[in-house]
């Protein structure tokens, strides 16, 4: 069974352009077309977390770095590597 | 013709395509793009040269280089593109060869702002490329002005063989205002004798800024300098409002001049004795009328977009016969006709002393608002 | 007579055409006229505004610190202008994205869900000509059929199919600025 | 931001926004690809450790406030002459990091000398190039990375190369220098070539720690406002309009650099 | 220090050198390359910074990126290469960084020849770039002056981060006089608080000459000039000769001056009551150091290697109290003292009035001999 | 001139100087090859008939009075900008040949950028590019064309390609660029180069003449006065230094031109 | 026996610069030391007529365009042809 | 007292050397002085010319028009600086190159054929020395000794080996102008 993952977006940065959206393999996110940004968009957001794997693509081509990636592990000290 | 709604910078554009213009190069830069836009449209349809060029510095120098051929050229630009034409243009006005530039100011200095400014007073009507020459510095008001002295520039670039600057800003280039646009007219075929088209049947000719012996490049000076002379005798232009009986006389140009007119106005339905004059041509220099009206005039109020550039030409006319005051709004700010007014009805309370400084006046009373 | 005239909203509510609009219709009118725009690519995503000033005089400035009326489109346009529209002024206002109310009394206030009435037109677009047609309710500088020609006379070719739409949007808010009437008017 | 708890188990963070990204919404177009530029070298200089020795360039362009973004020192210079402010910095600062970041018209257009001479004197600096095809910032003229035949404000009936010239590569044209270390050409229109565009440039930056001399990156990026695009239309017309004219790939890898693994 | 037999241009390149300078940027011109080439030798036999640009567009902006680092940098040229350097001036400026330029006029417009000239005033002076800024200038007439006036030209940069531009010819450039050099100064290890060295446990910086914003651009202006007005209160220079009891003044800057010299003993020698005023900071200009001469003197001569660009400077100080004459030559002639020793006597023997037009007759005497 | 008639018999003259060339001493240094590009120069003038239809663009360099040589019409252009003079020329008279004529600095150094963009565009006309290897009008200081080791006044010990960077390679870099037609580097130091620099010559005019788009001959030629070499000593320099660093040859010969005798 | 040829230089060009003297295959020229051009230097001349074979390389070579190349020939309507 | 010095000839001919020569000395003499050269590679196959000014007080122009004396090494020079030389000042001839007779008569002329006495020296381009000893042995404002030293701490590195012979050349040109008494000197 798949990895099991989880983003946020920073809604002060999300612009809703949607690329998160378009190259999500599982098309698991969306833009939250009832919510607004403080910058007047609508952002994006894990519209089905079930398929979300974590695999970063969504982070990889946000423009804004608007979003952070988790992904399912034993509990243990962080470590926030970077992309790529 | 009918009048259209029309934005400043194409009314430039569609006004120096009538005026016959045969060449334009240039390069993007706001807020004077519009006009490039329109060029590009444009001058392809009629058959004429567009050429979009990889820099300011190459765009003057294709004119300076079309220009040789006697053909009617022109680029136009703002601030730093302008900055980057200063050597171009010293050498246009050394080989003698006519051509118009369009400069519409923006806020600086450096890259500064894309706001409407009247900062570049200086470095275009006191020559901001190296050596002696002067160029004819026209200053529209309105979009129909700006039309009319495109074609104006054209006109006295050829008839004197210098360069004919257009000086307006972004608020005149972006704004709409009917106008009025002039018949289109035939292209020339016939070039100048001077003109460089290949030597088919006749001597060749050079054309040149280089003079290596001193005493040829005072001959070159003078012929400049006479040809100078001539142009401040017959082309200098201005416009007079509510002067007849006017005590207080407030001169500004281009947009500046026109928010005056609206404080003009107001102050004389407060009853202020007050009038403006409004330099079109800012080289040459309307010093005869302004110090003429020193007979009249109780004192003067300089109104531009800057720190006092104009101020100087002004004071240089009225040679403290009379006091001078002076408001000026800096780096993209437009003055709003109620600061001016204000600025009149100081000036009707109470005059300042001829031989008072009004940078300093004006400096202190900046200081409390910015 | 001058009246100044401020448009502003957020880029892409067609702000910079209705004050176009009124200028074209201005001119047919043969009055004088100026159109003043924020501008430059710069501003991009920023807000945008618009000031017409419609005269039988040779206008001088083409700017003024206090309109005579002003159409706000968006919540920061609100809190601009509305401390700024000359007292006896006209205030239009787009209640869709103000997000909230009006504090002043001493100006005409229109008020319209101007976004839900165009979306009703059949495009959230048409906002901006909801709220020109309410403005010329209360400030009868221009006809409504003076604008209705100007959008006929004007409309650039590739939009012309949009032409009719935009008239019923004129209308539409026309009519609902008449019924919503203002006390401020009264006083 | 601390780790969010999903309810019936722990989750860890594989990934965030870079901390040398200053947390601020940019004035890019939603979508826009200078966006994703930006969070390449913002990640590129935390891995490296060089945000404190860094200095940016910024140019003019749509990049113009790129200093708003990177919490690192930075200058603005005049259009095109970045690469010669770079010099004065980098000559007088010869252990501090220095790079511009440039768009097409700024670099390929007005400021080809100075880039040109910049590389050819091998100024160990490294460069970002934002090639879009078009002037983003002026409205969507032609630039020198216009594709035959693209439509521009300018050149309103498509590039015509007879009247308007036709595209120049500047990834080839530089990496012909003897004074350029590190030579390559990426695309940012999707997470593959995203990928590869970070490694390129943690490649410039190991080849100006080393001292090697200049490097380029040359990036496709999007301008969807300016094309008329959707965001994801512009990733695609990336791919088929632009990497036709532009192929990419490293045109120069220094020795020293060989098989190092980024 | 011993007196040794210098050549103005390498003067000011050692002099500079002595000075703290850290970087030269530059490019090749006449008659200015000799400083270039002399920096080429020096400034890597001492570890610091020489870069022959591949332009003076690119020099200049080396300056300015080196300056941004708080270090002392300069460039020179002449004519074409500094009005090429129009765009990056006004950068700087709008940055507030300082940096120093040495200007070795030549006879222009254009590319024009290589002899000594003064017809770039305006253009340094009255700010050649675009947008709201002023330049400290000051006028060298002895190679001891030039090396002098390029140290100062440093210290007063930093002082009022600005740039401060060395305004020469071609004849002090060129020409050899026995001079003193300054001692070697030590190099400053610490960095001025505003320059970017890469933000090493410190909020990081940023230098930029850009504000979107009219108001904040307004702001800057406004700090620029608040600086110009403390320039203009402390830094004012001149010489003057043989004034106390002159009843006609010569007013002259840099070798023009010095000519005037040998004419003004001349005069004397006559028994003609004249001096000479010698500004030797051309911005800020000595304004009342010539308005106080009016109570005294009966009559100005300004004489220039130009069409009359510093004469405005002086009519707007003199203001028409009392007759001004001008007397200029251009294209790279250097008047001989007995062309203005004529000019004196004239006066001496027939005043002209204030209010006539010192160009007009200037002009037609010119007229007879060119 | 008459023919010369020897005692016993009739000689007759095989060779010339061009009518193109005007009658006048020139103000070069003696044995300078720029008089030789200007002879071949004149000679292909006059062999394709083109004197009258022919428009020069002098430079800033001490080919700056080139246009007091020339029986054409001739301009003056500002340092390094000539290619933009002439590109502003033969728009408004696309029937006339109009070339210019170049030294290195003028047109590797400050004119970078428009040589490169009058190529990119394809300008039709004729670029001659004398690269001597240093500054020659101001004194003999370094050029972008100096070879490593070189001494100049300012490269007092020899150009030191870490500090100064490297040559730049004209001819090879506007080759590689599509708006290019003919394109070749010849040299100047013996009689067979100079034949050969002559086909050069004319094959670049016959581009123009047909219209096939930009055309550039790089021309090796001597500065003795600089390089403090006797002339014939500064032939054997250009042998010995430059062309190991410049090859010779043709890098860009359209098809149209392909097999053309001349 | 090689062809007959002679050159004439035009001492209003030449400024002795030695290059066709020096690349003269027939070794048939020099410098006429006793003599002064207008411009004061020393011009080249054919010191050996009989050597000169009229191949051109002296005009060639010339910097100056100051040589002018003749061949022996039968009379008849001159042709100028011109270099290469 | 100040002297003006004027020296003019053929590029090549040691002109601007032979001024730098007087204006050391004039330095070390504690004399003000300057050196003013007609430059630029431009100038280049020109004619070259320097002025040197001596003088007790501060030097005003370093150029003019008559100077109290010329050194002239060829023919143009002769022409250009003959009627320009004060009436009673010097007037110095490369006789080898002037290819013409002095005209004026109210000017002290010393005509020496510089060039081959230089040549019998050893070099033709000692000339310039021969004719500097010719004029102070005429206008006596520096001492031969006082320009032998200069010669001798002033001369770049790579010339050293050349001082004497220039020390020679001086004294033969001062010898040959104590002979050569020209007749303009007795009026
Ligand atoms: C000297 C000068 N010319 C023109 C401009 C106007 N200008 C600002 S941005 C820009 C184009 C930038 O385009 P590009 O470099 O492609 O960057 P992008 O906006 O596409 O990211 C221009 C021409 C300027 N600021 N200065
Ligand atoms: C803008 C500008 N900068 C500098 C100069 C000075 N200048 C005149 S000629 C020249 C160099 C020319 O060298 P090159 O192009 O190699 O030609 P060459 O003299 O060697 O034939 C320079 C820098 C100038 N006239 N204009
Ligand atoms: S890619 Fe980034 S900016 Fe775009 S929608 Fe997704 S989260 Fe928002
Ligand atoms: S205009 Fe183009 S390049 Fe500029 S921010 Fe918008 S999308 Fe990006
Ligand atoms: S300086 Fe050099 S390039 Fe110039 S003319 Fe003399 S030899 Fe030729
Ligand atoms: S090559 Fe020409 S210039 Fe040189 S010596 Fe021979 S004839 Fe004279």
């Amino acid at each position: 069974m798949a990895v099991k993952g989880w983003i946020t977006v920073d809604e002060r940065f999300c612009k809703g352009c949607e690329l998160c959206v378009h190259f999500c393999p599982q098309k698991a996110l969306g833009l939250a077309w009832d919510r607004w940004t403080p910058k007047g968009y609508h952002p994006a957001h894990l519209v089905d977390p079930e398929r979300c794997t974590g695999c970063e693509v969504c982070a990889v081509v946000c423009p804004e770095g608007a979003i952070t990636v988790y992904r399912q592990a034993p509990v243990r000290a962080q470590r926030v590597p970077s992309l790529v | 013709m009918a009048r259209e709604l029309l934005k400043g910078n194409e009314a430039m554009a569609e006004a120096a395509i009538r005026a016959g213009v045969e060449a334009y190069f240039g390069y993007p830069i706001t807020p004077q793009t519009e006009l490039l836009e329109y060029m590009a449209r444009r001058m392809p349809e009629l058959g004429r040269v567009f050429v979009q060029a990889e820099s300011e510095i190459a765009a003057i120098n294709m004119v300076y280089g079309a220009a040789c051929t006697g053909a009617r050229v022109m680029t136009s630009s703002s601030g730093p593109g302008i900055s980057l034409m200063m050597e171009g243009l010293s050498y246009i006005a050394g080989t003698e060869v006519p051509c118009v530039i369009i400069d519409v100011m923006r806020g600086g200095p450096g890259l500064g702002n894309i706001a409407p400014s009247q900062g570049d007073y200086n470095q275009i009507v006191r020559g901001g490329g190296h050596g002696d020459y002067r160029v004819i510095t026209l200053a529209p008001a309105t979009v129909q002005e700006a039309i009319d002295l495109t074609v104006l520039a054209f006109d006295l670039a050829e008839k004197y063989r210098t360069i004919a600057v257009v000086l307006t800003d972004g608020s005149i280039g972006q704004m709409m205002e009917p106008a009025e646009l002039p018949p289109m007219r035939e292209i020339p075929r016939a070039r100048p004798e001077w003109a460089v088209t290949g030597a088919q049947g006749r001597p060749r000719r050079v054309l040149s800024s280089i003079y290596l012996d001193p005493y040829e490049e005072e001959k070159t000076n003078k012929r400049l300098l006479e040809r100078w002379r001539q142009i401040q005798a017959n082309e200098v232009r201005y416009r007079e409002y509510y002067l007849d009986d006017a005590e207080l006389v407030v001169v500004g140009f281009g947009i500046a001049g026109r928010v005056a007119l609206s404080a003009v106005r107001a102050a004389r339905a407060e009853g202020i004795r007050v009038g403006l004059l409004r330099p079109i041509t800012l080289s040459p220099f309307p010093y005869a009328a302004i110090e003429a009206l020193c007979r009249q005039a109780q004192a003067f109020l300089v109104v531009e977009m800057n720190a006092g550039q104009m101020l100087d030409d002004v004071m240089l006319a009225v040679a403290r016969r009379v006091p001078v005051a002076f408001y000026g709004r800096m780096g993209g700010v437009v003055p709003f006709p109620e600061e001016i007014l204000e600025e009149i009805r100081r000036l009707a309370r109470h005059l300042p002393r001829p031989e008072e400084d009004p940078r300093e006046a004006w400096f202190q009373r900046l200081s409390l608002v910015v | 007579m001058q009246v100044e005239i401020v448009i502003a909203g957020f880029g892409g509510q067609g702000i910079l055409f209705a004050g176009q609009v009124l200028a074209y219709a201005a001119m047919d009118a043969g009055k004088n006229v100026t159109w003043f725009p924020s501008y430059g690519p710069e501003m991009r995503g920023g807000t945008a505004n618009c000031t017409v000033i419609i005269s039988d005089e040779e206008i001088g400035s083409p700017l003024v610190r206090y309109p005579r009326a002003a159409i706000v489109m968006n919540r920061p346009s609100l809190d601009k202008y509305e401390p700024l529209v000359q007292p006896g002024g006209v205030l239009v206002v787009n209640a869709s994205m103000a997000g909230r109310e009006v504090e002043r009394t001493d100006v005409e206030v229109v008020a319209l869900p101007a976004s839900e009435m165009a979306e009703a037109l059949g495009d959230r677009r048409l906002a901006n000509m909801v709220l020109v047609g309410a403005l010329l309710a209360r400030l009868p500088v221009l006809t409504l059929e003076q604008v209705e020609r100007a959008l006929q006379e004007h409309m650039p070719g590739r939009h012309r199919h949009l032409i009719e739409q935009n008239i019923q949007a004129l209308r539409e808010g026309a009519r609902a600025a008449q019924r919503a009437f203002s006390p401020a008017t009264l006083s | 931001m601390a780790t969010v708890t999903a309810p019936e188990m722990t989750y860890e963070k594989v990934y965030e926004r870079p901390r040398v990204l200053i947390e601020v919404h940019t004035h890019y177009c939603p979508g826009c690809t200078h966006g994703v530029a930006h969070r390449l070298i913002a990640e590129v200089l935390e891995e490296m450790g060089l945000r404190e020795r860094t200095i940016g360039v910024a140019s003019v362009g749509c990049s113009v406030f790129a200093y708003n973004y990177f919490d690192v020192d930075f200058v603005e210079a005049p259009h095109g002459r970045a690469p010669a402010m770079a010099t004065g910095i980098k000559r007088m600062l010869p252990d501090r990091i220095v790079f511009t970041y440039q768009g097409d018209g700024d670099l390929a257009s007005i400021g080809m000398g100075e880039i040109i001479h910049t590389a050819a004197r091998g100024e160990n600096i490294t460069v970002i190039f934002i090639n879009n095809a078009n002037y983003g910032m002026t409205g969507g003229q032609m630039a020198p990375t216009t594709v035959p035949g693209q439509r521009t404000t300018t050149t309103p009936n498509g590039r015509d190369v007879r009247r308007s010239g036709f595209p120049i590569r500047m990834a080839e044209m530089l990496a012909n220098l003897e004074g350029s270390s590190y030579v390559a050409r990426r695309s940012l229109h999707d997470p593959k070539n995203i990928r590869l565009a970070k490694k390129a440039i943690r490649m410039a930056f190991e080849a100006q720690v080393r001292g090697l001399g200049f490097s380029f990156v040359e990036l496709l990026s999007t301008c969807p406002t300016n094309w008329g695009l959707s965001p994801i239309e512009a990733m695609h017309w990336v791919e088929e309009m632009m990497i036709p004219v532009f192929p990419l790939g490293e045109f120069k890898v220094p020795p020293e650099l060989k098989g190092l693994r980024v």
